[in-house]
């Protein structure tokens, strides 16, 4: 599965995208970014306020108690400031 | 309003857009538009302090959100025609950001749905803005309070 | 806000006027205006039976009346500037009738005069539109109830 | 005084406008309405619902009870349908 981060999420976690094999603990959007925040300092530091983390499933905008089920693109990112 | 035939055309783009031209685009040769309404955004900078904006966006998402949102729009009132024009990349102050020009028969439809769509653009199109000093740091623009209960206030 | 600053421009004129035009004549050169709403009233001829439309108007009160409008918008409201243009005269299908543009800091203050400059102008400014028919009598086009409530809602 | 007459006021009293003489009774716009409606049959045509009429003191509107004092021009009309 393919992570990718924008905006703040992007420059503290270091890395545009990445391909990860997610635990099969991990079941739900708040579960993997519990299961990131695991991940080392960065992701620590990027989520370290997950409630404010918005979230898209392959493009579209899903609550954190979702499930990812197939997902093939899970996108992390701040409050959205376009406009 | 059900079945309406309208296609929003919808662009995700680095340069700029004309607003007049849009909205010649969306009248001509129909006389069934009573009413455009246009809102354009620009890049402020109210004390001199801005180089430039930076527009992120996530290429994937941001056509297909747009999108979703200007089919609610059509759905919700009466439009005759729909576009809308986001910028990303390096903006300068004064410069235009986003563009949203509704057409209907009748005024109040075509000013609300430009409203709605500049509430839900806000709240729900991926793009963040970055903003770089003349002196100084930057940084990200925060999300504002008042933008998110400006979009809830249409449900 | 009190005191503004904002003279706004107020043009009743026979010949079209041009919409894009008139945005970038407001903006130019300034990074104080973060929003644009223009209103574009458009002749309306859904079945195809109006030759033209005539709109009578009384020139010494016209001016005066939609200034009188625009300064009550502008002090409402924080704009940072202000047009608006009403045509008279012989009027074909599809053309323009009446432009608003109003700048401000934020979106809400822009939709907001620009929606009471309409509301407002249909209500209060003294032109009279008469329908010339392809075929058959025209006759003059009666006031709608719902203009004047929309008029309402301000106070 | 002058009087100034538009849209289908205009057409129906069949003259733009004209030079009058108040009666000193004519006091109030409402009393102008009714005087007008006594000077012939195309003015009483065209008042015949003195509710429906606009008017304007030297290009101000004003409503039917107003005081025409010293103005010097009183423009009868229509509701507008501008815009």
């Amino acid at each position: 599965m393919r992570l990718i981060y924008f905006a703040w999420v992007r420059e503290r976690i270091g890395a545009a995208e990445e391909e990860v094999e997610l635990p099969t603990a991990v079941q739900t959007v708040r579960d993997l970014l519990g299961w990131l925040q695991t991940r080392g300092e960065t992701y620590a530091e990027a989520l370290r306020h997950p409630e404010v983390i918005r979230v898209a499933i392959d493009r579209e905008h899903v609550d954190h108690g979702e499930r990812i089920g197939a997902a093939k693109e899970i996108a992390l990112f701040p409050p959205m400031t376009g406009g | 309003m059900s079945a309406s035939p309208l296609t929003p055309r919808v662009s995700i783009r680095r340069e700029d857009f004309d607003a007049g031209a849009e909205i010649v685009e969306i009248t001509r040769g129909r006389t069934d538009i009573g009413a455009v309404v246009t809102f354009s955004g620009l890049c402020r900078d109210e004390n001199q302090s801005l180089a430039a904006l930076e527009l992120e966006h996530y290429p994937g998402m941001a056509e297909a959100e747009i999108s979703r949102i200007a089919l609610e729009a059509a759905q919700r009132w009466p439009l005759l025609a729909l576009t809308v024009i986001h910028r990303f990349g390096r903006i300068l102050p004064g410069e235009n950001i986003v563009l949203v020009v509704a057409a209907s028969a009748h005024r109040q439809a075509a000013f609300d749905a430009a409203s709605f769509l500049m509430d839900f653009l806000k709240a729900r199109a991926p793009f963040w803005k970055k903003e770089h000093k003349r002196e100084g740091a930057g940084g990200w623009v925060g999300a504002r309070d008042s933008d998110a209960e400006a979009a809830r206030r249409w449900t």
